[in-house]
């Protein structure tokens, strides 16, 4: 039951907080931060109850679990279910929650009753995603998330918000329904081999199709999964919703949406079609690194505070790509810290984006420079940051992409090399955007204030959850360990590492000369 | 005819003496209350009949009408459309000038036109029911009298009027090869000769083009726009969904019988068709500035979309196309709903800038349009998502992919419009526009707020309606 | 001792801690307090350590401490664990002394800067992550300490970032060097994908097991680490950043661009000797580097203006014998050159930051002279610290280190007599340039007053480097002067011995005399072109083989120019033109493609009732024909 | 038995009158003449029913006849006042007039 309330917490919190929203806009903050903190404090009391060696429990991973009939007739169940993978997302999902309702509590003047309800349904949504076990049911709180996000840029977003917004929207639902379709192809092919009509995950698990079809379905799946993620190249819709959302909504679509992508993935595009996913792995790993790559670039010639961030994004979401299609322990581990850590740290860019563009009215990188000496708070934290996102060891984006290309390495040789390089370009784009923002001789004047002690408060506990994964990253290794075994066994013995690794060898002895 | 067929012809009776009643008081004395009182009793009073049937379905009376449990379901719902329709009509043309209680004549003689067509079981009495639906809806179309609505009565009445010519002389074809216009009988003969005879073919094509017209789909699609536009908001209403609905499911029944998946060459039209559709009218609506035209443009591509689970095969065709169409029915509702209860004395509510910053003058009309919206773009928590997914859900199970994809493409592209107009009434307005400052109509709102609430009911929990329809559609 | 090994780095951090959070409101005294004594402390409990280290050797010769697992996946199971032995012992007291005398150097050279606090949270920063570094067990906890110190470069370099010149510098700085992480970073991969661990220590042993010499991984995984190597210690073709790192506070370039972060490498190699010994390519390829990199960069050093710059120059030449002296497989020579250029270089940059601080943040060489007379301690400290790096014969640390060097470098089984020519070429520039810097700046005519002096708190560390630029040299005393390889042997406990071709002792003997004979000829030419007779100088200068050399050597050899031409510029040029986004022209393309659609349809919509009977008409006819003919 | 008429004869009869009127309805401008162009495209599916009837010698499609008849008068009486209203209108019967409405 504790997993409904995960989902229903915030969606009644968003409900009253638009109800309450009389003249007085404080209550809707509050009864926001509450509901968030709620599901925040459950998922805490969910992980300090998680066992220790979650993949000894009989059939599977999964340690709470909710299963109830919502559509019998086509086979449609209401199944959610956690495992150490979905409860590590969920605690991200609370956690940035509380600092996407916190990051808006001066930016957010209009309607601000409406504006926590879309907060909170958009949560809802993605705790939904993160939760469901049922193919309908993923697919219903994949689509619930987009509505309110779009009302969140639409409404409450920069200048070009609603090109940004349509934008966002049509892609994600153009490739949800071809996902859809996928979907549908696996169920009746399901039907078709057991003469079961169902949704259900657990039980498509394992369907055997003939090859052709199976990749066509699988990349029905990928397509979802890489324009969320986002790959290149289906990435473009991503600057623009991130640079024109309000800051609340660039940390969801940074933090969690992006994650929602690499979720799906791991969860669905891989187990249930092991082969074609196998077979798709160096095309899947050489649009990863693509996307390194590119993002990197484009990062670096961005003009726009935001934009470079969400062009970062790009770039580090290419490793979480390449992780889950190395598939192997290390690459998957990698990939999930990466989701974490580039969550946090990139929300918190976000956030200090947001926190400028109150100061200074401008997301310009022309107009800034010089911010130090005005605001050295807000310089070591963009510091802080900015090194993260280059993947500065002890941080726990290094632990991220390090574990991915460790793992990725096993797999093929080449692309490692080449993600590689994008350290070196992430340098460059990171210390850019330090440089252009706070170093330098302040031009304008006045001088902006510093950050307050709310924000400081928020930097701070996003600044200790990097540095704690970045130094002690087993607690959250072991809680996603026994998930990523499951799936892998689920996806069979033939995964692309297995494979792989018999060329190792030779790879790596080209690789030398 | 014993007195059981008179049971079962019931609710067809109820409905096609009300008119009669009607005119009848109205010759004793004008009363606007009265007629309207008497129409929704007479609507009433038919449904009720629904349920009083006798056993013993399928029943014939005579060759020419069926009942069975897929009738009613129909008659069911376009008796609830109806009722909705004149409850929406009721504060709307209280607000005009000029004789208005024939209005309900009308339209309750339309909704019998509706009705006949769902139990036709002969071609005769599917010319008869879309005659009298067609010849209605001339004169509702053109009923304010003002310059837009006569343009689009007189566009559609030459454009059904030719259309019908178009489908007799089909008729006459397919009359003329085999002998008969008995539906199962004309099955049976079309099997019996093989499924390429050429004047039969032809037949079944020039049959299939008439009722296109009616269903507005590409290529016949072009009068709707301006026939949405011109008709007073609650007769838009009712075009959009009691005369497509019960054409289609006439289609359904009569392709049930005749099946279309033996028709190869007429399968590849349809689908020609279905394709041109969802391109056509989401194309058109893209930019469009008049929320009626939108809409209309919209229902074209969801006629489309209903035709890909259509030409489907399988358990799941008539289930899905049967949900879509009570699902679309909700929604397009609501939607001409909005726009009734927002329209002012001189014209409909249907530029898009009427709406602009709705959200802060009428929150709750908003919301109620958004999710409207929402669900003809095929949104969860709405009923057209459970819709939308039925549709492709059948698609994808009779491997019909090609469409499904352009299904797909073409939710996308429809989604823009959606989006376009709902953020419009979100927007703050400019300057505090006092175009449209209707008092609140109780009636449509109580109307609207049932549309919604059902709305949503089906797509949080669709469970009971589904096993509703399958229950109720599986003689088909 | 054992179980407080971790305190050593972990002062420094704590210092950075506390530093970090609540510098802002602390006074200098405070601060200066904090700084300089965490680093203090850490270098008396690193004395400790080594006495109780000396005293009572370890079996094994090393003392691990574990603190934790830090990541456990699979089998990768790096640790953060702290691992001693003569060698990182050797550094950790290097680091953590010369560290804290540079720290308290600093309590009086930076004070009144508005950064106060913030230098001094970077620099416990650094010496944390330096400790790390050397201390570390496991390779993957080495490039943490390693990325640690190049980010303390960063932000050191752009200390006082209101000057973009400094910015730049500083991202340059750590650009260049992430490159050869990069390298690094793979050979980690490569290392842990063939051997299944990153301990140091397993490396070695599995790796000669494993790998048979000259093996294609061997080769591979050694030059992917002389990658990270050559990048950190601005070796070629990685040099280029470190004179521009000379943007930063002096004691910074003491600290990190002298003593201690870019002679990471050379201890990264050492550190990991067994797989350069079984990559003799690459070992080769070591030797090479360090022997073109001094010779470049002792010809650039001589015509630079920027007293610093004459010393980043040095540094980068020093380390080239250092790389020389690793290459041929003189291991502790490297190491011992690595501690002895620590002090004297240090001294030199302190010393120069005394002159800079004299002069008013004056650094052209050419206006400054004479200060002999107003700076006597200056003078005479960084005369010392002059002639050790000079390797002036006997009396200097800097001529025991180097003279081992070019022995090996001749005697050595890799050795050869180019390397040793190199050697000795570069040991002759050195003099010069050494010495051509001391007669510009303190001898000949005064062009401008001394400033502020030296108070006491940074007279103490120019003493005591002085004095162990003079005595350092004293731990190892080769065979033909006393014979007490002190240092050598402490130190080969961990690291091979040299596998020396067994020369004469005569022929050691005759090497260091011709040694000694080139520096002290350098010393002369030095005093003969830049104190006597200018214009001979200016008179080469004027000529246009000259000028051009001279244009080529300040710009330290036209790497900079090549390297914008060929990388920088095509990165920006490419960035620039794909500003917005190629890839979007695609869905713009098709967004326009809709509205074009949409536009010719809506024409169809004429709102003429023939118009559409014609569309119902040709809509029959199609329907019927696609029907008749598909039949 | 009166020789029949064959059914093909008949039917391309049929089908040459509902072309004209077909035409008739797309090029004539004036309202009322579309209106009979219509009436002939109804009369033309009149005729193939009747001739339909004739070949399987059934009432049927002489039935049909009637009723297209009666629809046809039904519809021409709504369509006249529509007209009607047009004309009031436009003062013209000039059916490409009534073109407000487009796009």
């Amino acid at each position: 039951m504790i997993l409904v309330w995960l989902i229903a917490i915030p969606l009644t919190g968003g409900l009253l907080a638009w109800l309450l929203d009389r003249g007085d806009d404080r209550l809707p903050r509050w009864v926001s931060l509450a509901a968030i903190a709620i599901d925040f404090v459950l998922a805490l009391v969910l992980w300090m109850q998680y066992p220790e060696k979650a993949n000894v429990l009989p059939g599977g991973a999964w340690f709470v679990e909710v299963r109830s009939a919502w559509i019998p007739g086509l086979g449609i169940g209401f199944h959610l279910a956690m495992d150490g993978l979905s409860l590590l997302l969920v605690m991200l999902t609370a956690f940035l929650g509380i600092m996407s309702v916190a990051c808006s509590w001066t930016e957010i003047r209009e309607r601000v009753g409406f504006f926590h309800f879309n907060l909170m349904w958009t949560l809802a949504g993605i705790m939904g995603v993160f939760l469901a076990l049922d193919l309908f049911l993923f697919y219903f709180f994949w689509e619930l998330m987009l509505v309110p996000m779009y009302f969140l840029i639409a409404l409450w977003g920069h200048e070009n918000r609603i090109y940004a917004a349509v934008k966002f929207f049509i892609f994600t639902q153009l490739s949800g329904l071809l996902m859809l379709a996928a979907i549908l192809g696996l169920y009746f092919a399901h039907a078709r081999e057991t003469g079961v009509y169902t949704f259900d995950y657990l039980e498509l698990l394992g369907t055997s199709m003939d090859p052709a079809k199976a990749m066509a379905l699988m990349l029905g799946f990928l397509v979802a999964f890489l324009v969320k993620l986002p790959a290149f190249p289906l990435h473009t819709w991503l600057p623009d919703a991130h640079t024109e959302a309000p800051t609340a909504g660039s940390v969801i679509l940074a933090g969690l949406l992006l994650k929602t992508g690499a979720y799906g993935l791991l969860r669905f595009a891989v187990p249930l079609f092991p082969q074609a996913a196998l077979d798709f792995s160096p095309v899947a790993m050489a649009l990863a690194v693509a996307g390194i790559l590119y993002g990197a670039v484009l990062a670096f010639a961005q003009k726009d505070l935001k934009r470079l961030v969400a062009y970062t994004s790009v770039s580090h979401m290419g490793f979480v790509l390449l992780g889950v299609f190395a598939w192997n322990e290390l690459a998957l581990q990698g990939a999930v810290i990466q989701m974490v850590c580039h969550g946090v740290s990139t929300g918190a860019l976000f956030i200090l984006a947001g926190a400028l563009q109150e100061r200074i009215h401008s997301r310009d990188l022309g107009l800034m420079g010089g911010l130090w000496s005005a605001a050295p708070r807000m310089g070591a934290v963009g510091m802080f940051f900015g090194l993260a996102s280059l993947g500065l060891p002890g941080l726990g984006n290094f632990i991220g992409e390090f574990l991915v290309l460790f793992g990725a390495y096993k797999v093929s040789v080449v692309m490692t090399v080449i993600a590689t390089t994008g350290l070196v370009i992430a340098t460059a784009y990171s210390l850019w955007m330090v440089q252009r923002v706070f170093f330098g001789a302040r031009r304008e004047e006045p001088r902006p204030s510093d950050l307050g002690v709310r924000e400081m408060a928020m930097m701070a506990f996003m600044m200790a959850v990097i540095v704690w994964i970045g130094l002690y990253p087993r607690m959250v290794l072991s809680t996603s360990e026994g998930a990523l075994n499951t799936l892998r066994q689920s996806a069979g013995v033939s995964a692309p590492s297995e494979r792989m690794s018999h060329t190792a060898m030779p790879g790596a002895n080209d690789d030398g000369k | 005819m014993t007195a059981n067929d008179f049971g079962f012809l019931a609710p067809l009776l109820a409905i096609g003496i009300a008119p009669v009643v009607i005119m009848l008081a109205v010759a004793v004395r004008r009363s606007y209350v009265l007629s309207c009182g008497l129409a929704l009793g007479g609507i009433v009073a038919a449904f009720l009949a629904l349920f009083a049937v006798p056993q013993g379905m399928p029943h014939r009376v005579t060759s020419l009408l069926i009942f069975d449990n897929y009738a009613l379901l129909y008659m069911g719902l376009i008796f609830a459309s109806t009722f909705a329709v004149t409850l929406l009509a009721s504060e709307y043309l209280a607000a005009r000038k000029g004789d208005l209680e024939e209005f309900y004549v009308l339209l309750l003689l339309a909704c019998l036109g509706s009705s006949l067509l769902v139990v036709s079981n002969h071609f005769g009495a599917f010319f008869i029911g879309i005659e009298i639906l067609s010849i209605s809806l001339y004169a509702l179309i053109g009923y304010t009298r003002n310059g837009l609505s006569i343009e689009a009565g007189v566009k559609y009445l030459v454009l059904a009027a030719a259309s019908s010519g178009i489908f007799l002389f089909g008729i006459a074809l397919l009359y003329g090869e085999t002998g008969t216009m008995e539906f199962p009988l004309l099955a049976a003969r079309t099997a019996a000769q093989g499924t390429n005879g050429l004047i039969l073919t032809a037949g079944l094509a020039l049959v299939v083009a008439g009722i296109g017209f009616k269903l507005a789909v590409a290529p016949f699609h072009m009068w709707t726009a301006d026939v949405y536009e011109g008709a007073p908001a609650p007769v838009t209403a009712f075009v959009a969904t009691v005369s497509k609905g019960a054409v289609f499911a006439l289609l359904l029944r009569f392709f049930a019988i005749v099946d279309i998946n033996a028709h190869h060459s007429l399968f590849a039209a349809v689908a020609v068709i279905a394709v041109l559709s969802m391109f056509a009218g989401n194309l058109l609506a893209l930019l469009q500035n008049n929320v009626k035209r939108i809409l209309a443009y919209s229902s074209i591509a969801h006629l489309g979309y209903l035709l890909v689970a259509f030409l489907a095969s399988g358990a799941m065709r008539v289930t899905a196309v049967s949900f879509y169409l009570v699902a679309y029915f909700i929604t397009t509702l609501g939607a001409f709903g909005v726009v009734t209860v927002l329209s002012g004395k001189e014209r409909d509510a249907d530029d898009i800038e009427d709406y602009r910053g709705l959200f802060t003058r009428r929150p709750w009309t908003a919301l109620i349009f958004s999710a409207m919206l929402l669900s003809l773009a095929g949104i969860p928590l709405t009923a057209g998502f459970i819709g939308k997914f039925y549709v492709i859900a059948a698609g994808a199970g009779s491997a019909l992919w090609l469409l499904v994809v352009m299904l797909v493409l073409n939710s996308a592209i429809g989604l823009y419009y959606y989006l376009r107009l709902m953020v419009v009434m979100y927007v703050s307005p400019g300057e505090e526009k006092v175009a449209v400052t209707l008092p609140l109509s109780v009636t449509g709102y109580l109307v609207l707020a049932v549309l919604v609430i059902l709305l949503v009911w089906l797509g949080i929990y669709p469970a009971p309606v589904i096993e509703l329809i399958r229950s109720m559609t599986a003689g088909i | 001792m054992r179980t407080l090994l971790w305190l050593i780095p972990a002062l420094p951090f704590a210092g950075f801690f506390v530093l970090a959070v609540f510098g802002a409101r602390l006074r200098e005294k405070g601060v200066a307090a904090i700084g300089a004594g965490s680093v203090g402390v850490s270098a008396v409990l690193a004395i400790l350590a080594g006495i109780s280290f000396i005293t009572s050797p370890p079996p094994g010769g090393s003392w691990t401490q574990t603190l934790w697992t830090w990541i456990g996946v699979d089998g990768f199971r790096p640790a953060i664990a702290f691992y001693l032995d003569a060698l990182s012992l050797v550094m950790t007291l290097v680091v953590t002394f010369v560290g804290f005398l540079i720290h308290l150097y600093a309590t009086e050279f930076m004070s009144d800067d508005e950064g106060y606090s913030r230098f001094f949270a970077y620099m416990n920063l650094f010496v944390g992550s330096m400790l790390t570094l050397v201390l570390a067990d496991n390779l993957l906890l080495l490039y943490l300490g390693w990325e640690g110190v190049g980010l303390c470069s960063y932000l050191l370099i752009g200390f006082w970032y209101k000057d973009p010149a400094n910015g730049s510098a500083a991202m340059k700085a750590f650009i260049v060097t992430r490159i050869g992480d990069a390298a690094m970073a793979v050979g980690l991969f490569l290392i842990f994908m063939n051997l299944g661990t990153l301990n140091i220590q397993e490396i070695m042993q599995k790796a000669s097991h494993t790998w048979p010499r000259g093996s294609g991984l061997a080769v591979a995984a050694a030059a992917l680490l002389l990658g990270g190597a050559l990048g950190k210690s601005a070796q070629l073709p990685l040099q280029t950043w470190l004179p521009d790192a000379m943007a930063g506070p002096t004691p910074v370039s003491a600290l990190i661009h002298a003593a201690t972060m870019v002679t990471a490498g050379v201890y990264l190699i050492a550190r990991t000797n067994v797989l350069f010994l079984l990559a003799p390519p690459v070992q080769a390829a070591v030797a090479i580097i360090g022997a073109a990199t001094l010779l470049l960069a002792g010809f650039s050093a001589l015509t630079q203006r920027d007293i610093k710059r004459v010393l980043a120059y040095s540094t980068i030449s020093q380390i080239g014998y250092m790389f020389l002296a690793l290459g041929v497989g003189a291991w502790s020579a490297a190491i011992f050159h690595f501690m002895t250029h620590a002090f004297f270089k240090a001294l030199l940059f302190l010393g120069a930051g005394a002159v800079i601080l004299a002069m008013e943040h004056e650094h052209d060489m050419f206006r400054m002279g004479g200060l002999r007379k107003e700076l006597p301690v200056t003078f005479w400290t960084f005369l010392i610290g002059s002639a050790s790096l000079s390797a002036l014969p006997l009396v200097t640390a800097g001529f025991y280190s180097k003279d081992l060097i070019l022995w090996y470098s001749w005697s050595s089984e890799n050795g050869s007599p180019w390397l040793w020519a190199a050697g000795l070429a570069g040991a002759l520039l050195t003099s010069i340039y050494t010495f051509r810097m001391v007669f510009l700046t303190f001898f000949g005519e005064r062009k401008k007053e001394a400033g502020r002096r030296p108070g006491r708190v940074m007279t103490i560390p120019l003493v005591a480097l002085a004095v162990l630029s003079v005595i350092g040299g004293f731990a190892e005393l080769p065979r033909t002067l006393g014979n007490m390889p002190v240092f050598s042997e402490f130190v080969n406990t961990v690291l091979p011995p040299v596998k020396a071709a067994g020369e004469a002792q005569s022929a050691e003997a005759a090497m260091q005399v011709v040694t000694s004979f080139v520096s002290l000829a350098g010393v002369y030419v030095a005093y003969l072109l830049f104190l006597r007779k200018r214009r001979y100088v200016e008179g080469l200068a004027a000529t246009r083989t000259g000028r051009a050399l001279h244009r080529l050597w300040f710009s330290g050899w036209a790497f900079d120019w090549v390297y914008d031409r060929a990388l920088v510029q095509p990165f920006f040029w490419i960035a620039r033109i794909n500003r917005d986004d190629f890839v979007d022209l695609f869905y713009d393309g098709i967004a326009w493609y809709n509205g074009f659609f949409h536009g010719a349809l809506s024409l169809t919509q004429s709102g003429k009732v023939r118009w559409y009977a014609m569309g119902i008409a040709l809509g029959t006819v199609i329907m019927v024909g696609i029907a008749v003919v598909l039949l | 038995m009166i020789s029949q008429v064959p059914f093909e004869h008949g039917l391309i009869l049929a089908g040459a009158l509902f072309a004209l009127g077909l035409i008739g309805v797309m090029v004539r401008r004036n309202i009322i003449f579309i209106l009979l162009s219509i009436e002939v495209m109804l009369n033309a599916s009149g005729l193939a029913f009747v001739v339909s009837g004739s070949r399987w010698g059934q009432p049927d499609g002489q039935i049909m006849f009637i009723f297209i008849l009666a629809m046809a008068a039904a519809e021409v009486s709504v369509g006249l006042a529509l007209v009607i209203r047009l004309y009031h209108l436009y003062q013209s019967l000039d059916a490409d007039r009534a073109s407000r409405m487009r796009g």
